[in-house]
């Protein structure tokens, strides 16, 4: 057997797995995920589905994709290029080979190269990729993996069909083995997952030993790589994904606080697993409501929030845009409500299953008349978490209607997370009608604190009977008022109760980089990764800039102005035509500058280094 | 219903209608039909023996949809046409509640229409009283989709050209599970009906005929002007022949085709015996709405036309979540953890 | 309807199927009963006289609706649920057009609800083609309002608990003058249904049974299944007895009840004779839907639920127009004058 | 008979007659405007009616009012302090009094100040305003006027009741006697008003006499005004009204440049008029559709567009709000549209009846995704029919949904309008397929002119069939593309082709004063008057101070930077928080200064001066 080395040098890997949409590849990322985490790597991950539910098999709109990058130290996103691209087929090749960095290894499943998959995939003359000169650059691997899984698998009694779906499973065991990984944890999986089913357990744990041993015995390679576990933080880790967190934050919120959860909502894609997820768990109490339509389901989310519940809707741009009118009633009713907006591509349906930040000024302003909500942002998957409970604890102590935003890459995107348990969860108090909420023992629903907030009166309590609505209101009684200095005042309180929100959440942190540096990266969103990894790469170089990321876009944090003045620039990375930036040049007449990029897809680390540089470089010579 | 039947005013006096009037001055218009209606509601609930505070009024936009605040109750004036969105969520959070509708015909079945049908196919347990005064009044006078054909209004000065929705007939093809109609001026019948409505467990729907008195006076003349009324309308009664016209005339069935006849002629027993759990014969009677005065003019049926009994939806997610918490993990930790744990040290 | 029976194609040879397609890969899952509706119409187009350029198709969102990209016509894929409100107004705009309204059951009949009931109410002279997979497609399987109560879907993993809506109900219950059914499975029938729709001066409602092979396989195999079909389906055609089970079996009235009767003992002509201008009758077969398996199961019925002609809006509209064309000022300048000029000098 | 002097002096004048709703002031403040705008002066009006239908009688929130100022100068606002003040009853004295100036005249119906009125409108005890001190300062004219009117009427045969709603015709007969102008125009409209009722006339008339000589011959009187007619610009007027002129707008775009015009909306104040005015105008083919609620409004819009309709929908801003997912369809489907949003007193239901210019960024922003529309802002009742032809002109010529900004105090206020002549109309020119848009004999939807304007084609056209939809297209072909080049590329064409616009536009001028001056005043839709009347009156006075006005607000005018930044300090009244503030700040990074009023009412010009005072003093203190 031929001696082959391990290199040991790699601190990270990208990996994309590639196939049709049938090909199990999710799966097959999955467990590779799984692997690496409890071998200690750290790790992020992109699952990419195409557009269609199921595009015809083998052609490019039918290729789906997952992505992960692993790394003994910190990573932040699921990397720009790939190391290693699987290729189940050759539509799936010709669709990610641009994203393989120059010298990265293809493994290709040969037969997924045949006449009739070259023609789907629209390769000009039917040529084979595979066998003419085109990827000298790269190092190619072509198995025919599904006919050495048949051949694995000839005697288990499977169907032709139950055969091929093992294939995958082939794939893993020769990467696992590629990266020096154990296919141990796998194999407990299958056992788990089929155990009424042994001999599709069976089946599949041999492709994988297939898989795993056609490395060691193939003469084919020369290259094995182990990448050693990232020096995380103490503690105990599992794998979250952005929809999966944001529902788990309302399930904390709710349940470590006594509330009734109430998650009114109507699917859309990429908001749609957070429903799912939370209507899994009606043992904690929680009540999911698929409503007919957006506009139903916040409504019948501010019904539950005058009901008592820590109510919360959450939808997509089109969705959202549906639920403005309502969110504005919220706002004149200061009852707690959580919006949750995960962002795709827009304007309109535009590209549903693509990421974008285009909806934040949406947020901040799509509502008639004066109507002021805070906006919470996520920044990676596993932020949803806090940035959620975050939000219901304001909404709840500062009786407001809050906006949290995410978006389709970290929604779907998923990375480990040192999970809290219940006793790291801050209390969240709401601020009940007391003795002086009254006037000649009338209840004043409308009587504030100092911060302006008012008491939440549930109906069942006597003594406590009151009527909300969407007319002006009278300041203390809450009555109907068409009295013009009444409503100037309402107003002006409806803004200070937001803005005074901005006391009761901690000053803004540097991320990466110190105060006064020559070049600021403001960010917000799913950018976090991005930026702060070339933010990282970059100050190493020695070049003077910094990270500063916003979760809290309204109110901003109270040190904000006094932090972006210390920089000489700031330049403000965004997936939309520079939103965030007309903010903060408005706000503090900085003349921010903005990045933008409205592609669907995530900023590459890469494509922030440039603009980093880029404006460093101004700075400097004009320095 | 879970709704708690307790001493209504806690203090052994029971509680009378002045209970559910707010300080709030009422500002429809004098002679409104609105009045009306807000006076049989504030008569019927002191006998419910549910505690004030546990009944709550929502409304959308419109005349009608002041009405919260002028009740003593807990209440909700949302935005045009969800009031039914609104009761949907406080009912599926609060089942305990007793929940209150009131809306408009613009409000409920013109930008309201979707979640009304939707609210009936659910069968909430709440009741929902139309105010159908066949016109928008609070915007001061265009058609509502329960205007005649034809009707000249602001907002078509040579008449509309849409034909009206019988909201009956809707409800019906909503799924609703308690249909009817009642009126503004026969202040028993209404009473009556919001007896039986709130008895309903499930979606209750009252038409209720509403005058307006500024932007369309009269709309529902025949049916309440002393000349007509009694040749015009037909008191449902369950069990009971349907005879009208100072008991002078009666309904029979020919085939499905209602006729018209003289009960000096027929005995009332002959007569088409109403059963409100009939939902093709609610169909029928629903349709009385369509033979106008040239086609042999049908009386117009006030009463219940349908009742059905079907689970609620709150109940049956209640059941859900009741059932689960039984067999599956209640443990926060355990659900944060989740199944896959690993740990770095 | 103001068609203009024009030679379609232009140049004197007809038209056919393959004209209509376009040069786009048709996206829909292999195997999806989209595919089949999509040959049936437009195999059905080119006998109908209208030249492809006067023909629309405007559809809302799901999968169903990518439709319009498939047909070479003019066509607009709108928002979700609102494909209804604008072929509302195109069609208001111009009635000269032949338009097609395609949508799921969640666009019609969830988000959409309210535009589709006040269509049939007001009558447009379009054709409604309900793609009713009873789920959401696009979404990837969640339950839709025509999903049965305790389907399993991933947004109630435990079963919904919502009573779903009967379409053909709902239509009726909303004044709709043309109501249907047929299924991806039958293309004869479909082709049929196709034509009456077309033909028919109103807005025509097809409830198109329609197999969503990914998410909800199977929900309409008992009508579509070789074992079970014949027993479960009942065509309707006019003035013809309610027969079916390979004519075995035939449906009678006992009063309003519909029961099955073997058609050894009854003859066929004594059985219900279908009349698709009896609303009542038509609400009865609607009502097939409410008899399970385990109530005496009825067949669900396919065809001609109910049809009668009302004047369209948009022809009331134009006739109001041309009436006040003939009347009033039609000057701009006298318009921009106004009543009460003065004159500065 | 006494002397009574004519007081020639006076060169404008401020009326509001008040009463109850059923006293007929619309009525009479409208017959005193016609009267004096045929006499020649220059004026401008605001009709203020109760929040509820029919508020009960003699209350305070039944009071109705009529307000105008005439003069022999230009006239530019309904004027911020009356000079007469004309009530009927003393609930109409309790609410408007405060806003007499101090020695105005007041001319009261004693009738009207019985003890059951008294208590009605809750004097205190019940005490008489007419008989006690408390009016000292002003010149009051207590008359019975229902008394008298009866008097004179008691032999026409009509009824207590009929005789009753005779008395503001005695009113409007002694105005017209106090303000020197005949009655004999409104002599001959109730002449012919009443065609069919000569006793009615003629009651009206010899109560409007009555009134006159009354004037004449009583007493009590010792002042007498003559206004002299306005140097107005010669050519033929009427009055107009804000959502009149909008509705005329409208149907001028479409009727001179052989559009069908289809107007789809859902009935709001205070928008609703525009429905009702135009469906008044079916002779000129106008299509009406009250729509189901505001969604089918905006959709059955673009479907009528689609088809080849100049199409419009209007709402107010909670109807606005539901309209925004479909806005974000048309900026996709770049089709013609025009969205007129007729704002009020936000937030949510707000204060329905009340004025406010609180929606600005929603119209910009309020939308998933980038979706930029062009936005235009009319600044007085008659520049609605300028600016809604314009909106049609532009959605028209540039294939694009434009929204018109217009609100309850313009929409309902009124003013004397030079109303043009077909002839002055431009013509407006869609963009029609021509052979340029085919590749291959296929037509590209989405072809476009060096402005980005793709062409407008309608079905029925025999080849030119295409599909439009709400997902991304791809250049030329329209078809949908998932590609991200092709969607960032889509988004900048969208963006560009909206600014583009501002080169269709003509530049910015300066209504009043220079470039340079040390104050500009920044103003937008109807605080026009209001502004450019203070700042009328401060240039006279010596202040450097200009003002512009926007009706451009996106894209803005090409020159405004140049122009704004000419000027030592800006100041922006807005009756908002600061909206366009926030615009000019973020695009131009000038320390622009907010001037907010929320109150429901508009900006009166003392408080316009006192805001330039203020600042003007900053900029020469600090220069
Ligand atoms: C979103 C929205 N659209 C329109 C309106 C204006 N509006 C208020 S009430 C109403 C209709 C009222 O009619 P109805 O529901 O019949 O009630 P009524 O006033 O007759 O009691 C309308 C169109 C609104 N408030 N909000
Ligand atoms: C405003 C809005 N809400 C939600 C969605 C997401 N969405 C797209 S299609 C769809 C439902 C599809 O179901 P159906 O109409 O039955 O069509 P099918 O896919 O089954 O053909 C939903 C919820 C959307 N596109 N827009
Ligand atoms: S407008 Fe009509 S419905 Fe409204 S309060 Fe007045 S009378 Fe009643
Ligand atoms: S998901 Fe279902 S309805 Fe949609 S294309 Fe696939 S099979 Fe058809
Ligand atoms: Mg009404
Ligand atoms: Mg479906």
């Amino acid at each position: 057997m031929k001696e082959i080395n391990i290199n040991r040098s790699k601190k990270e890997v990208v990996i994309l797995f590639a196939g049709d949409s049938g090909d199990g590849i999710q799966f097959t990322g999955g467990q590779f995920t799984e692997t690496v985490e409890l071998f200690g790597n750290d790790i992020s991950t992109f699952p990419n589905f195409p557009a269609e539910i199921r595009a015809p098999i083998g052609t490019e709109a039918g290729v789906s994709g997952f992505q992960l990058k692993f790394g003994s130290v910190e990573v932040f996103t699921p990397g720009d290029q790939y190391d290693v691209l699987v290729v189940m087929n050759a539509a799936a090749l010709k669709v990610n080979l641009h994203n393989l960095r120059p010298g990265g290894v293809i493994v290709a499943n040969t037969s997924g190269f045949d006449s009739k998959n070259l023609k789907l995939a629209k390769y000009i003359d039917d040529e084979n990729p595979l066998t003419n000169d085109s990827l000298e650059n790269y190092e190619v691997h072509a198995i025919d993996i599904s006919k050495l899984t048949k051949e694995a698998l000839k005697d288990s009694g499977l169907s032709v069909k139950e055969i091929d779906r093992c294939k995958n499973m082939f794939v893993l065991g020769f990467i696992y083995w590629m990266f020096s990984q154990s296919p141990d944890n796998t194999i407990k999986f299958i056992q788990h997952k089929f155990k009424s089913k042994p001999e599709i357990a069976d089946a599949n744990i041999k492709a994988l030993k297939t898989g795993y041993h056609y490395g060691e015995t193939s003469e084919t390679f020369t290259s094995r790589y182990e990448v050693k576990p990232a020096p995380l933080q103490k503690g105990k880790y599992r794998n979250i994904s952005g929809n999966q967190a944001t529902a788990l934050g309302m399930v904390a919120a709710a349940s470590h606080n006594n509330f009734e959860l109430m998650y009114a909502s109507y699917p859309i894609t990429p908001a749609s697993d957070i429903l799912h997820e939370l209507s899994k768990h009606k043992s904690f109490g929680v009540k999911t409501f698929q409503a007919e339509d957006e506009i139903a389901a916040v409504c019948a989310a501010i019904g539950a929030s005058f009901g008592g519940s820590l109510a919360i809707t959450g939808s997509s741009g089109p969705g959202i845009a549906l639920k403005a009118e309502a969110m504005g009633l919220a706002v004149m009713l200061e009852l707690p409500l959580v919006v949750v907006n995960v962002q795709r591509g827009g304007p309109s349906t535009g590209l549903p299953t693509k990421t974008e930040q285009a909806d934040l000024l949406q947020m901040l302003y799509g509502r008639n008349g004066e109507a002021p909500m805070p906006v919470f942002a996520a920044a990676s998957p596993k932020d949803c978490f806090d940035t959620i409970y975050e939000a219901c604890r304001i909404a709840i102590e500062h009786m407001t209607p809050v906006v949290v935003l995410s978006d389709g890459y970290i929604a779907n995107g998923a990375e480990p997370w040192r999970f809290p348990t219940s006793k790291d969860l801050k209390t969240i108090t709401a601020r009940r009608p007391d003795e002086n909420d009254f006037l000649n023992d009338k209840f004043l629903p409308y009587e504030r604190d100092e911060h302006e907030v008012r008491p939440w009166a549930v109906p069942g309590i006597k003594g406590l009977e009151h009527r909300l609505g969407g007319l002006e209101k009278e300041l203390r009684t809450g009555n109907v008022s068409y009295n013009p200095e009444n409503h100037q005042e309402m107003i002006r309180i409806r803004e200070k109760k937001v803005n005074d929100i901005a006391l009761d959440l901690p000053d803004q942190i540097i991320h990466r980089g110190n105060e006064g540096a020559d070049l600021l990266v403001l960010g917000w969103g799913s950018t976090f990764g991005s930026i702060e990894r070339a933010v990282k790469d970059l100050i190493e170089e020695g070049v003077s800039v910094a990270h500063i990321h916003l979760r809290h876009i309204n109110p901003f944090p109270k040190n904000l102005e006094s932090l972006l003045k210390s920089f000489k620039r700031v330049i403000i990375p965004e997936m939309n035509r520079g939103q965030l930036s007309k903010l903060i040049r408005e706000r503090f007449l900085i003349d921010a500058i903005s990045v933008n990029k409205t592609k669907g897809i995530p900023f590459s680390v890469e494509e922030i280094k440039q603009a980093i540089l880029k404006y460093q470089d101004h700075v400097s010579t004009s320095a | 219903m879970s709704v708690q039947v307790l001493n209504p005013s806690g203090n052994g006096n029971p509680l009378t209608a002045k209970d559910y009037a707010t300080d709030q001055d009422v500002r429809w218009c004098p002679g409104c039909g609105d009045y009306s209606i807000l006076k049989q509601v504030q008569t019927v609930l002191p006998t419910l023996g549910i505690p004030k505070e546990k009944t709550v009024f929502v409304s959308g936009i419109g005349c009608a949809a002041r009405y919260p605040y002028y009740m003593n109750t807990y209440g909700m004036h949302s935005i045009h046409g969800r009031a039914t969105a609104v009761a949907s969520g406080l009912k599926a959070a609060r089942p305990d509640l007793d929940v209150w509708i009131i809306t408009g015909d613009g409000d409920a079945l013109s930008i309201g229409g979707n979640h009304f049908i939707h609210l009936l196919r659910r069968n909430f347990n709440v009741n929902v009283l139309l105010f159908n005064n066949e016109i928008y009044g609070l915007t001061k006078g265009q058609y509502s989709p329960t205007s005649p054909k034809g009707k000249v209004t602001k907002s078509m000065p040579y008449g509309s050209v849409d034909h009206p929705f019988n909201p009956i007939a809707l409800a019906l093809g909503a799924e609703g599970t308690f249909v009817a109609r009642s009126m503004d001026r026969d202040p028993k019948h209404l009473r009556d009906m919001l007896l039986a409505a709130h008895q309903h467990k499930g979606s209750s729907f009252i038409d209720i005929y509403q005058n307006c008195n500024v932007f369309n006076d009269g709309a529902f003349g025949l049916f309440t002007d002393k000349d007509t009324k009694d040749d015009h309308t037909l008191f449902l009664e369950e069990d009971k022949p349907l005879v009208f016209g100072k008991e002078t005339k009666g309904i029979k069935l020919d085939g499905f085709k209602p006729i018209v006849v003289s009960l000096e002629e027929n005995a009332a027993d002959e007569c088409w015996i109403h059963d409100p759990k009939d939902k093709i014969k609610a169909s029928i009677l629903s349709s009385f709405f369509e033979y106008d005065m040239n086609q042999g003019a049908l009386p117009r049926p006030f009463g219940i036309f349908y009742k059905n009994d079907r689970a609620t939806y709150e109940d049956l997610l209640a059941e859900q979540i009741e059932e689960h918490k039984k067999k599956d993990n209640t443990d926060l930790d355990k659900l944060l953890s989740g199944e896959n744990v690993w740990e770095v040290k």
